[in-house]
């Protein structure tokens, strides 16, 4: 008999928190609050932590600048806005779950981010079922090829820096022949598959195609196969640390061709970690890296200025691409919220009927067909000289 | 009493157990619903299915590595594979039914963990493991490579949500109920196992290989076996992540994965039923509490409202407290505080037993 | 089983690799010359790494996780004691190895101490744990962005044959190569070290030689600490030192020291250059893309051939 | 097919590890319902025979015969399954298993049930286990532990650790059972129950084969001795003649005395 009771002890005890937790919801249940009405909430799905968390990171420091800024002032129509910032770790899941809960819990009006590829489009299945309008700061070319309607990007995409690049190797190289040495990951293979199906086009063979691992400390071998072609440049998609690792095994193996990098290298710390090797080379980049070639006086540059200013106060080291992207997705959606207000429909209109708006990264324009505001137009070629940026006419 | 003896190794209190956390689990969306999202910060629902999808996965590794002993740190590829077969199918496919693609998923990683297991299973201890991983490996490069079928790096979008004879579970609420429904088959399907011939044989064999050989288990064949079911959990549960992301990439079945896999069935408890289920929520929900406390609490310093410098942190210093005081998992711990262990549950069952022959 | 057609294995094993290496060397000429400098110094990196998996190995039959971000540690910290502290490269190094010695020893004491009777499974998670832990500081301290240790004796490759080398390899080399000799003397000649190996094997011999788990535990963690840091510090000039630099560390050295044979540190040298050429080499020859897959087939494929890996005793682990 | 009675035949069996030769083609027969004991210094070969006998080792050379059939190369599993058993020098119970499950994993090879018909709890697998437990149950009562049935076997006092071994190999309902030196750590009592079960078993008809220091016993019980030193036979025949043999007593009983 006493062990009867001891087996119904656990189920009983069970039943006892089931019983009390649905009795407490109920209690809670009545006194529902809703905040949302005096603060305009936008959601950020961000990748702090993990491998794209040097994008993550300066993408989260401008919005929280542009956060207290708009706050400090009128706000938007008067009402505060706040960004609610979720770390995705990199993951694909991540992402996913973060975005789900921004939207169902805290109920915000749109969505920013993520910063890579792969977890922004784990996100847009979400953004489209809940009709929210979502501004990515990611690259690559899938998030918005097909449009997907409430889908928007703010940086110049990898088919726009490819084009750039691949107008540098005809026009100031006259080169016929390119090896591509590439990062296994999302980011380098989506690079470099295009590159590759470009390249034709332009009257340019591709000689080898080769790839790294992200982690990979020594890319000798691969260099030493594309020694071997006839190319007369090679093209390097990848982020930090990989192609500084490249430039430096180039140099050790004296191969003399030129260098040219993506828009993965458009950062002071690959000069840092390729040192003498980064000389000569060659990369698209935004013209915000170098606020001179953007004429003096246009609203563009002001706003440059100001950004670059007000981040180097605010977190003491040079505002990157990244965080020029982050700052104008937040500007987007913001300015689009002004018209809109928190809508969801009216958002997506906004954001997409959104013409001539100045940026950090260029000068936006969307359309029904077209969800990347940018142009190539608005990259410019940078190669390093002693160490420094010069935009290459 | 024969109806006694009829059930050996049972008094059905596994069973009233499973019964009530059911009717608890199923209960969950009814009462989350009244809590407004801006005072928990947490989406309770949708948690709740990414965990029940990982339960799929570790529930069955438990029964690999908590009964039978044999470690594998590769079952994200197990994972994989479920969620790309499903996947494949179902978008190249057009109108291929997803239930049968979530079959086909978990058949396929069977079949694949038959065709690795029967070679490595052979290895003990850590070589087990790096061979495991090692495959684990090989299995996320090939899905980053075969960019024919896996799509590459950029994986497969647009994966159409279950549905299952024309009812589509397109919601997380919809799905909520499939898929813990699913993870509660699979615990009654290990609790009868455990509770049998199989069982007694995978745990002697898991207490020491030679002695349980010498008694007549055929431990090789039973390693493969236990291995194979592991992985056609695991690729069940892939299999329902495809469906439920709609997008799948090769970064969701990194080593990481199976790092949290196994980490997820220590926490728990290993060769304890209830470990693995309670390993996957407790490891769920923690980041997402991580994450969340800062909005809980008002007002806190501006170093700590940036949760992306402390979550890994905490979440690194409570795993090794987690072990540090409840070394034999937190099932166990639960089982000590209640009073009620599996063990204990057996000899109760086994002492009746006897009495009850002593009447004979 | 017979140790005799054990050995035949060895010495098949080593012909094999040797054949892949004169074989490529034929072929390819400097280039293949290229390819094998650059896989011993990317294998000793792995070495140096695996060597501390095997000394803890060996005296608690514990795999740290944790091991890899040792090096990363010692990256770092080189970074920030010589790179901006601007101290000479011997103190740096000398204070860089210290901090993390201690560091090791102090996580021992606080976290792997108190569970000295628990299964080996339930440590192994808490070496997870503490990896988790010790890489999220480091993010929090360095930040995301990696960061440039100067080379100790300049950039200027050294080249011969056709093929170069920068000399920061040579540094590498020379400290597996001290690194080894250290392990190795003082597992098989102090009697500390003979304790330790002992009290593995059975803790009731060990108490008979007079070394305690409790000791031999916590001298194995500083020296792997130790171990890891060194090579940390020297090969950061090589690979930049980042947060999150230890888990490929962790990933590559786990598996030299299984291929080599765990708890040998001559193994963990043997399973780290091996695995090391081989992969330089299959990047050579094979589409780049596949020649991580392609090093673990051959690891895998050696555990099966040889279970107890290159220069191991047979495992009796019970996870 | 050869003579009924011969149950166990051992011809020439040579096991050498690496160098040297733990045994030196050993031959003799184990006849049914005979209790056999094998003796000798330790290292004298004794348990490498068990385990080359259970399948556990592969002899150099040699073979070895159960019921007629050739049992070298089977594993242990199948050997169990042919009828021969046994049992560990060194108590080998199952870690937190009951008494009872203990014994119940004895009955593995005479039941079938698969992944399929227990994890769904088929009929075929619920009858199967009533029946396993209500044997094992009574093949407790038989060794005197059915009291403890629902006690952890590692928890038991030594002796009965012990005797759940030896009711977990009975379970398996063997025609030879080999034990593994069965009264090591036993006292005076538990010693004398022991020879007492044997005889019963021997009663039944079970055949054994038993290795044990306790001369006593083995004297008491044993129809036939077979005496190994250094890996070969130095002696074979009935108790008394063995006790008198020269050499036997040189290598061995001298040694004890």
């Amino acid at each position: 008999m006493a062990q009867k009771i001891l087996g119904w002890k656990l189920p009983i005890a069970l039943f006892c928190v089931l019983v009390a937790a649905t009795l407490g919801s109920m209690g809670c249940g009545t006194q529902k609050v809703d905040t949302s009405k005096s603060i305009y909430k936008i959601g950020a799905v961000l990748s702090l932590s993990g491998p794209a968390a040097p994008l993550g990171q300066p993408e989260q420091n401008s919005l929280k600048m542009l956060e207290s800024q708009l706050n400090a002032g009128a706000g938007v129509n008067g009402h505060k806005v706040q960004f609610i910032i979720e770390d995705d770790q990199s993951d694909p899941a991540k992402a996913t779950a973060a975005i789900t809960k921004l939207i169902n819990q805290e109920g915000v009006a749109a969505i920013i981010g993520s910063s890579s590829t792969g977890a922004t489009l784990a996100m847009v299945p979400v953004a489209e079922s809940t009709l929210t309008t979502q501004v990515c700061c990611a690259a690559g070319t899938a998030v918005t090829k097909p449009v997907k309607k409430y889908v928007f990007r703010t940086p110049p995409t990898d088919s726009m820096a490819i084009d750039k690049v691949l107008g540098y190797l005809t026009g100031t190289l006259k080169a016929t022949k390119i090896a591509i040495l590439h990062d296994a990951n999302a980011y380098g293979v989506g690079g470099a598959t295009e590159l590759a199906a470009k390249a034709p086009t332009k009257g340019i063979t591709v000689v080898a195609n080769e790839s790294y691992g992200t982690t990979d400390t020594d890319m000798t071998p691969q260099l030493t196969k594309i020694q071997a072609t006839p190319a007369q440049a090679l093209v390097v998609w990848g982020t930090n640390p990989g192609p500084a690792t490249i430039a430096k095994n180039m140099q050790q193996l004296a191969m003399k061709i030129p260098f040219i990098g993506s828009n993965g290298i458009a950062n002071k710390t690959f000069i840092t970690l390729a040192g003498s090797a980064a000389n000569g080379v060659t990369f698209p980049g935004g013209n915000m890296l170098i606020p001179s070639s953007i004429p003096a006086g246009t609203p563009w540059r002001n706003a440059v200025d100001k950004f670059t200013a007000d981040y180097k106060a605010a977190y003491g080291k040079d505002a990157d691409t990244f965080a020029a992207h982050g700052w104008d997705a937040g500007t987007i959606l913001t300015t689009a919220m002004k018209t809109a207000g928190t809508s969801k429909a009216q958002i997506q209109t906004a954001v997409q009927a959104t013409k001539g708006l100045v940026g950090i990264d260029g000068t936006y324009n969307y359309s029904a067909t077209n969800h990347d505001g940018l142009t190539a137009a608005d990259l410019i070629m940078i190669k390093i000289v002693n160490g420094a940026w010069t935009q290459i006419k | 009493m024969d109806k006694q003896l009829a059930r050996p190794l049972d008094d059905g209190r596994d069973y009233r157990t499973l019964g009530i956390v059911t009717a608890f689990i199923l209960l969950i969306p009814v009462w989350a619903r009244f809590i407004p999202g801006d005072v928990l910060h947490i989406d309770i629902v949708n948690v709740m299915v990414l965990a029940g999808i990982y339960a799929c996965v570790v529930v069955g590794l438990n029964l690999l590595v908590g009964y039978a002993g044999q470690i594998s740190l590769g079952h994200a590829a197990f994972f994989g594979i479920g969620a790309y077969t499903t996947a494949i199918l179902c978008t190249r496919i057009h109108g291929f039914p997803t239930w049968l693609g979530v079959m086909a998923g978990a058949a396929l990683s069977g079949a694949i963990g038959w065709l690795v297991g029967k070679p490595v299973l052979r290895l003990k201890g850590h070589y087990l493991a790096m061979a495991t991983l090692g495959l684990g490996e090989i299995a996320f490069i090939l899905f980053q490579q075969l960019k024919g079928l896996t799509g590459g790096t950029v994986g497969i979008l647009d994966i159409p949500p279950l549905s299952i004879f024309g009812l589509k579970f397109d919601t997380d609420l919809k799905l909520y109920f499939v898929v813990w429904i699913i993870v509660m088959a699979l615990m009654l399907l290990s609790i009868n196992l455990m509770r049998s011939r199989v069982g007694r044989g995978l745990r002697a064999l898991h207490s020491s290989e030679v002695a349980a050989d010498a008694m007549g288990v055929n431990t090789s064949t039973y390693k493969v076996q236990v291995f194979v079911l592991s992985a056609a959990f695991a690729g069940l549960g892939g299999a329902l992540f495809a469906h439920f992301q709609k997008y799948i990439n090769p970064e969701s079945f990194v080593l990481a994965v199976s790092i949290m896999f196994i980490t997820m069935v220590v926490v728990g408890g290993m060769g304890n039923i209830w470990g693995g289920l309670i390993g996957v929520l407790l490891l769920t929900f923690l980041p997402q509490v991580i994450q969340a406390m800062p909005q809980w609490i008002p007002g806190l310093p501006s170093a700590l409202q940036n949760f992306s410098n402390y979550e890994l942190v905490l979440y690194g210093l409570l795993l090794i407290l987690f072990m540090m005081f409840l070394p034999k998992g937190v099932a166990d711990g639960l089982g000590r505080a209640t009073d009620f262990t599996e063990v204990r549950a057996r000899r109760l069952g086994d002492r009746r037993r006897a009495k009850k022959l002593e009447g004979r | 089983m017979g140790d005799r057609n054990q050995v035949r294995l060895l010495w098949g094993a080593a012909a094999l690799v040797a054949g892949v290496v004169v074989f490529t060397l034929i072929y390819k000429g400097s280039t293949g010359l290229q390819w094998i400098l650059s896989g011993l110094t990317v294998g000793s990196i792995y070495a140096l790494v695996a060597m501390g998996f095997s000394v803890i190995y060996s005296s608690t039959h514990v795999i740290n996780f944790a091991q890899g971000e040792f090096t990363m540690l010692g990256g770092v910290m080189m970074f920030t004691l010589c790179t901006s502290g601007g101290l000479p490269l011997w103190l740096g190094f000398l204070l860089t190895v210290g901090i993390v010695t201690l560091l090791g020893a102090g996580l021992e004491r606080a976290a792997i101490h108190p569970l000295k009777d628990q299964s080996v499974i339930t440590v192994i998670i808490v070496t997870i744990g503490m990896a988790i832990f010790i890489r999220a500081l480091a993010k929090w301290i360095w930040g995301t962005d990696p960061v440039k240790v100067a080379s100790f004796t300049g950039d200027k490759p050294l080249r011969f044959f056709g093929a170069s080398i920068v000399p920061q390899s040579l540094w590498v080399f020379g400290l597996t190569l001290l690194a080894v000799v250290l392990v190795f003397a003082f597992f098989n000649r102090t009697l500390l070290g003979k304790g330790m190996r002992a009290a593995a094997d059975n803790p009731d011999a060990a108490s008979l030689v007079g070394v305690s788990a409790s000791t031999s535990s916590l001298v194995a963690w500083s020296i792997a600490a130790a171990v890891g840091a060194a090579a940390g510090a020297v090969i950061a000039p090589i690979n930049f030192a980042a947060y999150d630099a230890g888990a490929m560390l962790g990933l590559k050295g786990f598996s030299a020291a299984v291929l080599g044979g765990l708890g040998s540190a001559p193994g963990a040298v043997v399973g780290g250059l091996v695995l090391g050429v081989l992969e330089m080499i299959t990047a050579g020859f094979a589409p780049s893309g596949y020649k991580d897959a392609v090093a673990f087939l051959i690891l895998i494929l050696v555990l099966l051939i040889r279970p107890q890996g290159l220069l191991g005793k047979p495992a009796d682990v019970k996870v | 097919m050869m003579a009924a009675d011969t149950l166990l035949q051992i011809k020439q069996v040579t096991k050498q590890f690496g160098g040297l030769a733990a045994l030196k083609d050993v031959s003799f027969d184990v006849t049914s319902g005979e209790i056999k004991a094998m003796i000798g210094p330790n290292g004298a070969g004794k348990t490498t025979m068990f385990d080359v006998l259970t399948g556990i080792l592969q002899p150099t050379a040699g073979e070895v015969m159960l019921k007629g059939e050739s049992i070298i190369g089977l594993r242990p599993d199948q050997i169990t399954a042919m009828g021969m058993i046994r049992t560990f020098q060194t108590i080998q119970l199952f870690e937190d298993m009951t008494a009872l499950e203990n014994v119940m994993v004895g009955c593995h090879c005479r039941t079938a049930c698969g992944f399929t018909s227990s994890g769904l709890r088929l009929p075929a697998s619920r009858r199967e286990e009533k029946a396993i437990s209500e044997k094992s149950m009574d093949v407790l009562k038989d060794v005197g532990l059915h009291t403890r049935a629902g006690e952890i076997g590692t928890n038991l006092p030594y002796g009965q650790q012990r005797m759940l071994e030896l009711a977990r190999a009975l379970a398996s309902e063997p025609d030879i059972i080999l034990l593994d030196e069965p009264a090591a750590g036993l006292n005076q009592y538990e010693t004398g129950e022991l020879a007492g079960l044997l005889a019963r078993f021997r009663e039944r008809g079970l055949t054994i084969l038993i290795v044990e220091h306790d001369m006593g016993l083995v004297m008491q019980i044993s129809d036939e001795i077979v005496v190994l030193d250094y890996g070969e036979i130095i002696a074979k025949g009935a108790p008394q003649d063995v006790q008198n043999d020269p050499r036997v007593i040189e290598a061995y009983l001298g040694i004890e005395a």
